[in-house]
Parts: structure tokens; C-alpha cells; sequence
């Protein structure tokens, strides 16, 4: 239990959370401290990039594992199921109708990759070491969310736009996907050689970087709980904290029925208990354009991913390690 | 110097919706459009700016095509088609051009 | 297609009194408006360009809005309250809106 | 609030062309404009986007200008002198000015 | 003696302000070489974080210095006071009016973090070190010049804005102070652990983001001077000049009033030399729109930042090191 | 001749390499993956100075060579000489006509700075080193060429816009001459010590940023491929490929004449074999408003810059091995 407290004590006065905390104060005193765009999609594809390359090297390195499959399916399970299970407590705690229920839930399916990221670091600082193909489990977990959540639109009378091949192309071909896989890709066909020929850049300043990445998050989910006082119901919020537990808890069952390590099941908690804060909302904003984005992104952005951040990573390597035994 | 009457038809449009737009103006015959970033606005979706904004998924984009007025109607089928179900505001406004030719 | 008749009012001011701008807006009821960025420009107080600006503080922005024609003077006022002692450049046009009751 | 008649000129043209022309306004005594960045666009010469751009040469810029009408002439004259050979638009809409002792 | 001129020679050829050399003839010769607007921002996002933060971790690692409290009031009164110098010396020997006068003033009071920023890299090549503290002492230096000024104007029947509380809020909470500040706690919260951490991102490159950076500022200098040809006075170009050593002179006696090591007196000379181009313009823009911006950035920006880089520096080191005895 | 497949395969599965191929297939694939324009452009920036700067420390370090002023020449020669060569071929293979064909022909005389770079990157990883002023030649060698086409157009009775000052100041003042031939003299200036400052920022980082910087470069070739589909001709997509063997075989004659080691030879056989794509484009917009930039831009940037990354590389570096004997 003291072990869990080090822990969540020791990610909180981490740089990373710390810069986190500084952006969503700044944005809350409403300085006008900002990070401009382009440096902000230049540092995620940066992180992007250099989480995908390590995980295809750590690939290339370990040799393939037999679980690889079983866990890619797992992970396109979890994303597809997950936004019937927050659908129902949505509707069931809260006062959505059941558009801004459905948007919401597809959030909670999708993933957030940079708690996925966040989450590899607080597991290297507590020594532990991850499946390298758990990016990969990362990248198709972004999308099946999204087709649950269509479904339960439709299947409950919610009007959406049809679900075209534009879309479709659009959600599976987005950059963040394409790059995650592509850098993956790279990585595992370069493998330890081609990491140490780009390491200096991918892995050396990788904590810095995500430190004003974080700073721009912050920010951002900062502006996000500002704007939104008010719009969020209590029953809103609650969900907000509670469902990334319970996705957490689905994420472990998964990983010990496929046999993950301790890192890899934190791992695969996290994806689970985590929300889209990119790829689903501009997919919402074509798909179901009446859902409101306020609520989803603020839920999304200003309560899961904080959560996550502060208290979630360091609660699910706590639970991983002391049931998988890492 | 010789200027003509046209149409000048500005079209405020959510950002992931701008593909599907310019898909529809095509279409439609329309192949001269121009796309002005925009930083940030006011609506009766709250207000937004781009360096602020959650997510960054829903920046806007405005679209400006200049059309000669008989073809007017015909942009308004395809924008409105686009802009629908979704936010957005679409203004026009009497011009002169030069080079008719070009429209 | 069925349009209406509105103001577009378009205003250049400079970014530092953006905030003030706006707020001025919604005080007097105009909660519609969109803010695109400006590249570099000239004026009476000589030239300037995003890039080559000293200090970048001065830069530009541009804030359209698009109102009903008896708003307009509320409007107006409002604008003029925070440009009055600054540079900047105010102009209207006549336009036509879709979905007027957007406005 | 006192409004004035005025014009207001947009010209839409290549980037690599932007110095050339800012020059031959001052030249023909047009010292008011404001540059605005383009994102894409598409035309004659087929779709770009300035993120997409081949070589990122050939972005685009859209320069507006407002002046009194009786400087319309002068002003067309030299923006035509300088985009007559190359691609891009050149538009006229009729505008109102508060302040009109700064045209 | 030759102590300085080495030292000045040595500063000259460094790359930092051979970079800055480069920036201002291309700009003078009107190349199109130019910094996109968002990477200039996003590199002085970086300076900013990675100076408050080394800050920051040097409090923690040296404890908190008695004479702490003491520098930051001395800033406080060096900001304050230097305004009333400046608009006297600029009322004698310029022909500027009252309000542009106090303008100018305003941004002689406030400091350069970047001019800060080239000092601690002089230093630290000299083998010198200053307090940490120094990066609190230029936070808390870069807004009551403002304040002074706008009471001159006031009190010499020159017209501005009323001083509003949003003026107020956006000074005080304006980007770079926040994010110094706040990387400053941060860094004195994680200490040298977090410092290790990001190291390999905030310290080794940082040499060489100052150069690109520097570039950038020559080019954005060279600029502000060739548009400004014939509109700067001789009597305010000599300011330009003369101002910097004032200020540097008034530092340094509030330097050995607090017993400070030659580093630190250093850093309050140069703080004290330095002029703002960045909070103070803005900030004038609201408040003093009457005031010829292109008077105080061309002298800020384009005379006295050059001056300070170039001379000031290496001179205020030697000053320092033969006064304090470094 | 297994020594050639050797190098052409350890060059195609490099992460340099496999980065590019990334960008293109997202891009024919129509992935919304972008790199925004100000992040590409602080990458060029970055690649410049960094190389400029090295070459110049290298000089520095070697001393000067007696060959520097005759490779000067010799480049000047090759930019100025190689559009002959190319509007001759063009107008023998394609149909197209004479201004299109002296667009297209500027642009091979002139240079490719990003091929350069690649090409010192496998020189490293082939242990092969290569006098330092290669860089200044790569600057001399950019416009020139530009003169020799409106020099063909001209007497080929073809209309291009009057060759006015403005025109000439913009080409030979443009951004990434001005960068690179300034960090060359940087470097030049504080040598190897100035180096040892910067290198955690200018080398060490080197490669993982061209990755970046090549998967810019490759979404950007691959959507130009994409929209030109079906513009260009057989004859002017064999002119791409065959025009950059062409141009190495005159500039390994050059090589020869002058004595260069094969690390600089292979670097002025890539100089005469790349194409520009961005000083003379936007020099071509200007000047020759007239002539079709898909279809230079296609060429040079979607056929002949894939076709020298990937193939020409290692070819030129394998007949320079073996011609000089490195
Ligand atoms: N009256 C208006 N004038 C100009 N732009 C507007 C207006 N109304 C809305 N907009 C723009 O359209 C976006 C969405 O508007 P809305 O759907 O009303 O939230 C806003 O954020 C503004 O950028
Ligand atoms: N006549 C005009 N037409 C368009 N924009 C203008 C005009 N006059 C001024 N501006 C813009 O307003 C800014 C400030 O103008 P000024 O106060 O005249 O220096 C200029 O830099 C331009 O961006
Ligand atoms: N009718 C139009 N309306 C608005 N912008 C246009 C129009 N035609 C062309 N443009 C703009 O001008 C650029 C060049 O046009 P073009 O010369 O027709 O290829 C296009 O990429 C657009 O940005
Ligand atoms: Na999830
Ligand atoms: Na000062
Ligand atoms: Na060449």
C-alpha cells in the first residue's frame, strides 16, 4: 500500500506532471501563455514517432512473441466493447441523450497516446519493461470505438450522418495511426542498429520533450475546464472519473488471460482507461456533428486525462505489479 | 480597367469538414476556391481560438469562391449540402473582377 | 435559395487589443465573429510583416462580423469604443446570409 | 456613426510575386494594405494546399487594399501591371469606412 | 585590462553571437533568410523552461541563500527606479515628448531574458557560477517599470489609458513570466533528480537552440534597424548606448549592498543593463498607443540588445569578477 | 559489384530512408499525416546550419585545401553547363516545348541540399570522409543555372520576364544560401572548439532529425506523384531518371580533373546529379510565369530526388570508391 503512495507521490513531483500542472494553472489564471500550434503537432509527432521506433526495436530485439496476435485482438475487443459498457453507465449516471451519450462513449473505446506514453516513462523510472509491440496494440485500438458507437446511435434511433468510405478512410488512415504503425514498422526492420544511429534524437531528449508537450496539455485542458464551468453535470464528472478504472479493470482481465508481463498489462490498462482526445472528436464532428463537443472533450481532456495522469498510471502499475507479480 | 459582375460567396466551415466541401464545390463545377486559415471566433457554440482550443480537432477554415452570378445557385446547392447539419456560416457579397475569363 | 440581407463588418486591429475587442463585441450582444490572422501589412505607421517584426508584439489580426443590418450601429460603437485611440482599419459591406436566424 | 464610401480590392497572388506587388502600390501611392496568409486553394492550375505543396514554393497570399473609389483606377492599374502575366484573382466589392481621413 | 579584451574577443568569436551577426547583415542585405514565427516561439518556449528550471534545481541543490529575499526586493527597486534615470537622461539629451519618452523608459526598467540568457552562457564559459535565484529576481523584474512609467506620464499631463485591471492581469501574467517562474518551482521541486532527467534535453543542446535563436533575433534586429534608418535621433541612438552601463552601474551597487558572489552581480548588472522588446511593447501598445513603437523597439531591440551582446556582457564580467573579486 | 548491393540495401533499410518511404505511401494513400510547414521549415533551418557549420569546422581543422578554389570553379562550371545538357536532352525525349524544357533544365543544374545531406550521411556510415568546403561548393552551385536558362529561353525566342536586379538580389540572397554559406563561416571562424559547444545540438541529433525531415520530404513528393498522375510523359519521367546518372558522370570528371578524395567526389557527383526544388521553383514563378510547375516540380522533387535517395546514392558512392580508390 505504501508502495502505491511512493509511487503516486513520486509521478507527482515528476517534471512531467509538474509541467502538466503549470500549463492547466496558467490556463486557469488565464495567462496567456500558449504554445503555438504548429510546435505543438511538431513535439506529438515527435513523440509519435520515437514511441512507434522504440517499440519496433524492442520488436526486432526480443524476436516476435506468440502473444502478439492474441493481444491485437484483445486490444480491438476492448475498443469495440468498452462504449457499450460507458454507454450504459452514461445513461444510467448522467442526463445525456443518447447522441452525446454515443459521442462520449466512443472517447472512453478510442485511446489517449499520450497517457500511453506517460505510462511508459513512470514504467521505466519503476524499472519495468513492456511488450514492444503494445504500440501496435495502441494504433488499432483507435478506431473500432468509433463504429460502436455508430451502431448504437442507429440501433437507438439517433440520427448520424451515414457512415461513408470517406470516413472510414479518414478514421484508419489518420496520421497519428500512420505514423504510430509506420515509425513501428521502421523500428522493427532497422532494429537495435538503426535505433543507436537515431537515439541521441528519439531517446535522449525524449523526457524533455514530453515535458512541453505536457505544458501545451495542460494549457489546453486547462482553457477546456475554464470555458466549460458549468456545462458539466456532477453525474458527467463522476463518469469521467470512474470509467477509467473500470476500462483499466476490463485492460487487466484481458492481460491476464493472455499471460503479459506486469509492464505490458499496465500497458494495457492504460489504453483501456483512457479516452481519445484527438482522433475521435474530429471524426465525431463529421459522423454526428449534433453531439456536443464541449461535453466530450471537456470530459475527455479536462477530467480522464489528468486522472490518468496524476493518479491512474501510478494506481494501475501498483494493481499490475502486485497481481502479475512483475 | 474592365471589370465584370460576380459573386463572391464566403463559407466559415469546421476544419474536418473542408475536404468534404471543396469534394462537393468540384462536383458541382466550382474549381476556383481559395482557403483562409482562421484563428479563432464566436458562435453560438461558445467562443474558440485556435491555440486554445480542446483538442485542437474543431479549428475552422474559410472557404472564398468568386463565381460569376449565374452560377451562383449552383454553389449554394453544394455548399449547403455540405454545411447542412453542421456549424458554420456562409455570407455573399456583389463583386467586379478582372479577367472574367478566369471565373 | 432563400437569403437575407446582413452587415459584414470587417475590422484590423492590432492583436494585443484582440481581447479587448472582443470582449467589447459580446458586452454589446455581438456574439458572432470570426478572427483571422494577418501576415504583414502597411498603413500610415509604415510597413510591417509577421516575420520581420521587431519584438513581434504589434502584429495584426482581422475579426469579421457578420449582423443583422439593425445591428449594425451597436456594432459599430462597440468597435469604435476600443479602436478609437488605436490604428487599425474598420469597413461594411452589404451581404446576404444564409439561415438568417443564425444571426 | 459617420460612414464613408470606399472600395475595397483583393488581390489573390503567388507568394514568390508578394514583394513585387506591395512595391508597385507604394510605387502608385497605395500605401494601405494588409496581407493575409492563404491555406490552399484551387483553380485553373489545379488544387494545392500549403502543407501538401510540392516545394513549397508557390503558396499564395491575399492581399486586400481599401481606398477612395476616385483611386480604384490607379490602384487597379498597378496590381494589374504586376499580376498580368502570372496566375491569380483579382476582386472589387464596394465598401463602407468609418475614420475615412485615413484613406 | 587585457583580461577584458580577451574576454571580449572570445565572446565575439563565439558561435552564439556570430550567429547573431549573421541574422543582422542578412537582414540589412534584405536576404529572404527568415525564422518561421512558431519555431521562434517555440525555441524561446525552450530558453525560458530550460533557464527557469537550471535555476530552479540550483536552489534546491544549494539551499536557499539568506540573501534570496533581499535580491528580489533589489530587483523589484532597480526595475522601479531605473524608468525615472532613463526619462530624465532621455528628456536631456533626446527630443523625444513626454510620452514617448516614458515609453521608452518603461523598457529600460524591464530586463531582456535573452540578453540573461547569453550571460549565463558567458559565465558559465568564463567558469564562473551566479545564484539560482537570479531567473526569480528576472521575473519579478519585468513589470513594475511599466508601472513607473505610466506614473510619469501621468504626472507630466501626458494622456493614457487608464490602467485597468485587465492590463494589470495581462502584465503580471504574461507567457514568460509564467513559464519562468514556473519552471523555476518546478526545478526547485524535482531538483537535481528531475534535472537529470531532462538533462539531455535542457542542458546539453541548449548552446545550440541559443545560436538558432540568436539568428533569429539578429534577423528580427537587423529588420527593426533598416526600416528605422533617419527616424532615431543621434541624441537617442547615444541613449541606446549609454543606458546599458547606467543601469549595469546602479546593478552592481545593489550587488555589493547584498554581498552577491561576481556570477550574481554579474546577472544583476545585465538585468539591470538590459532593455525588454517583448512584455513591455505589448503592454505599451494598450496602454500608451500614442508612444511610436517603432522609436522604443528600434532602440531596444536594435541598438541596446546588440550592445549588451556584444560589449556589455564580457565588460560587465570583468567589472564584476574585479570589483566582487570572482 | 556485391559491394555496390550491399551499400544500395544498407541504404534502403537505413531509418532515413524507410522515413521517406513513409511519407510517400501515406500520401498516395491519402493519409491527413502533415508535418506543419513552420516545424519543416525550422528542420531545413536546423539541417543547414548544422551542416554549413560542420564543413566550415572541418576547413578550420584541415586547414584550407589548394583544390577549394578550382572545386568552386568547377561547381560554377557544373550549375552553369548541366542546363545545356539537360534542354538538349529534354527537347530530343520529350515533347516538351522550349520554356517548359529550360524550367526543367534550370533546375537540374542547380543543386538539392537535402540529396547532399543524405549523401553525408552514408559517406559516415561508409567511413568515408569528405573535404569540408563540399558545402561551399553546394552554395555556388545554386544559381548559376537559373542564368543559364533564361540565357536558352532568350535565344530560343521564348518570353521570360526581364532578368531584373530584384530577381537577381532574391536568387542569390535566398534564405538557404545566406544560412549555409554563413554557418560555413561560423564554423570557419571558432572551428573545433565552437563545435564542441554546440555538437550535442548541431550532431549528435543530426540523423534522427533528417529522419523527420525525410518523412516531410516524402509526403511531399508523394502528393505531388499523386495530383500529377497522368501529367507527366514517358519521355519526361525517363528524362528523371536518367538525367541524375548523367550529371554524376560530369561531375566525376570534375572530381578527377581536380584530385578530390572519393568522399568529395561522390558529394560533387550528388551536387550535379540532384535537382533543385525549392530556390528555383520559386525563381521560375517569378521569371518564367509561363512554364508548368507541376511539371518541374514533379520531376525534380517526386522522380529524381526518390530515385537519388534510394539508388543514386549508393551508386555514385560505389563508383567513386572504385574510380578514386577511397
Ligand atoms: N455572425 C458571425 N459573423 C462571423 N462569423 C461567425 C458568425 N457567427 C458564427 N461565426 C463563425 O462560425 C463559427 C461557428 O459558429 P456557431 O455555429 O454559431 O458556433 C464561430 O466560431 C465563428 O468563427
Ligand atoms: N487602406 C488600407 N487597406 C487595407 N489595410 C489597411 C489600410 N490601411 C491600413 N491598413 C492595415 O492597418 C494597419 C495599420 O494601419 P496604419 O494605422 O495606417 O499604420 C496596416 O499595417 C495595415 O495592415
Ligand atoms: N474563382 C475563384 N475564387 C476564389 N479563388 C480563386 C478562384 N480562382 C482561382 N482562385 C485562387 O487563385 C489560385 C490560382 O488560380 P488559377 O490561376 O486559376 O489556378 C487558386 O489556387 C485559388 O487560390
Ligand atoms: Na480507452
Ligand atoms: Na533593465
Ligand atoms: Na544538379
Amino acid at each position: 500500500m505504501s508502495g502505491i503512495l511512493d509511487l503516486a507521490l513520486a509521478n507527482l513531483i515528476s517534471p512531467i506532471i509538474l509541467s502538466f500542472a503549470l500549463g492547466m494553472a496558467a490556463a486557469v489564471a488565464r495567462s496567456d501563455l500558449s504554445v503555438p500550434e504548429a510546435v505543438a503537432k511538431g513535439m506529438s509527432i515527435y513523440l509519435l514517432f520515437s514511441i512507434g521506433f522504440k517499440g519496433g526495436a524492442s520488436v526486432a530485439d526480443h524476436g516476435l512473441d506468440a502473444r502478439l496476435v492474441g493481444t491485437l485482438i484483445a486490444g480491438l475487443a476492448l475498443s469495440a466493447g468498452l462504449p457499450f459498457v460507458a454507454f450504459a453507465l452514461l445513461r444510467t449516471i448522467t442526463r445525456l441523450g443518447v447522441t452525446d451519450a454515443a459521442a462520449v462513449a466512443a472517447h472512453y473505446g478510442s485511446i489517449s497516446i499520450v497517457t500511453f506514453v506517460a505510462a511508459t516513462s513512470v514504467l521505466q523510472g519503476a524499472g519495468l519493461t513492456a511488450e514492444g509491440y503494445m504500440v501496435a496494440v495502441a494504433a488499432v485500438m483507435e478506431a473500432p470505438a468509433i463504429l460502436s458507437a455508430l451502431w448504437l446511435i442507429q440501433r437507438k434511433g439517433g440520427g448520424s450522418e451515414e457512415m461513408d468510405g470517406a470516413l472510414w478512410r479518414e478514421i484508419l488512415l489518420n496520421g497519428s495511426i500512420v505514423l504510430l504503425v509506420g515509425a513501428f514498422l521502421i523500428g522493427a526492420l532497422t532494429g537495435q542498429e538503426g535505433l543507436e544511429r537515431i537515439a541521441p534524437f528519439i531517446v535522449a531528449p525524449f523526457q524533455g520533450v514530453l515535458c512541453l508537450f505536457l505544458l501545451d496539455m495542460g494549457l489546453v485542458a486547462g482553457r477546456g475546464l475554464r470555458d466549460s464551468r458549468g456545462h458539466l453535470g456532477g453525474g458527467t464528472l463522476a463518469f469521467g472519473l470512474m470509467m477509467p478504472p473500470i476500462g483499466a479493470a476490463f485492460g487487466l482481465i484481458a492481460a491476464l488471460l493472455l499471460g503479459l508481463s506486469a509492464g505490458g498489462a499496465t500497458l494495457l490498462m492504460v489504453l483501456a482507461a483512457s479516452a481519445s482526445y484527438i482522433a475521435v472528436p474530429a471524426a465525431m464532428r463529421v459522423a454526428l456533428p449534433e453531439a456536443n463537443p464541449s461535453i466530450y472533450l471537456t470530459l475527455s481532456l479536462g477530467v480522464t486525462f489528468p486522472f490518468n495522469l496524476t493518479l491512474g498510471i501510478p494506481l494501475y502499475v501498483a494493481v499490475a505489479s502486485a497481481v502479475v507479480g512483475g | 480597367m474592365q471589370t465584370h459582375d460576380a459573386k463572391r460567396v464566403e463559407i466559415i466551415i469546421e476544419a474536418p469538414m473542408e475536404r468534404r466541401l471543396s469534394g462537393a464545390l468540384m462536383r458541382a463545377g466550382v474549381t476556383g476556391f481559395t482557403i483562409l486559415p482562421v484563428l479563432g471566433g464566436s458562435g453560438r457554440s461558445g467562443q474558440w481560438s485556435r491555440e486554445g482550443q480542446v483538442g485542437r480537432a474543431g479549428g475552422m477554415v474559410c472557404v472564398t469562391c468568386i463565381v460569376r452570378p449565374e452560377r451562383l445557385d449552383t454553389l449554394l446547392d453544394a455548399a449547403f449540402s455540405v454545411v447542412e447539419r453542421h456549424i458554420g456560416v456562409v455570407s455573399i457579397t456583389d463583386c467586379q473582377v478582372l479577367r472574367a475569363e478566369r471565373f
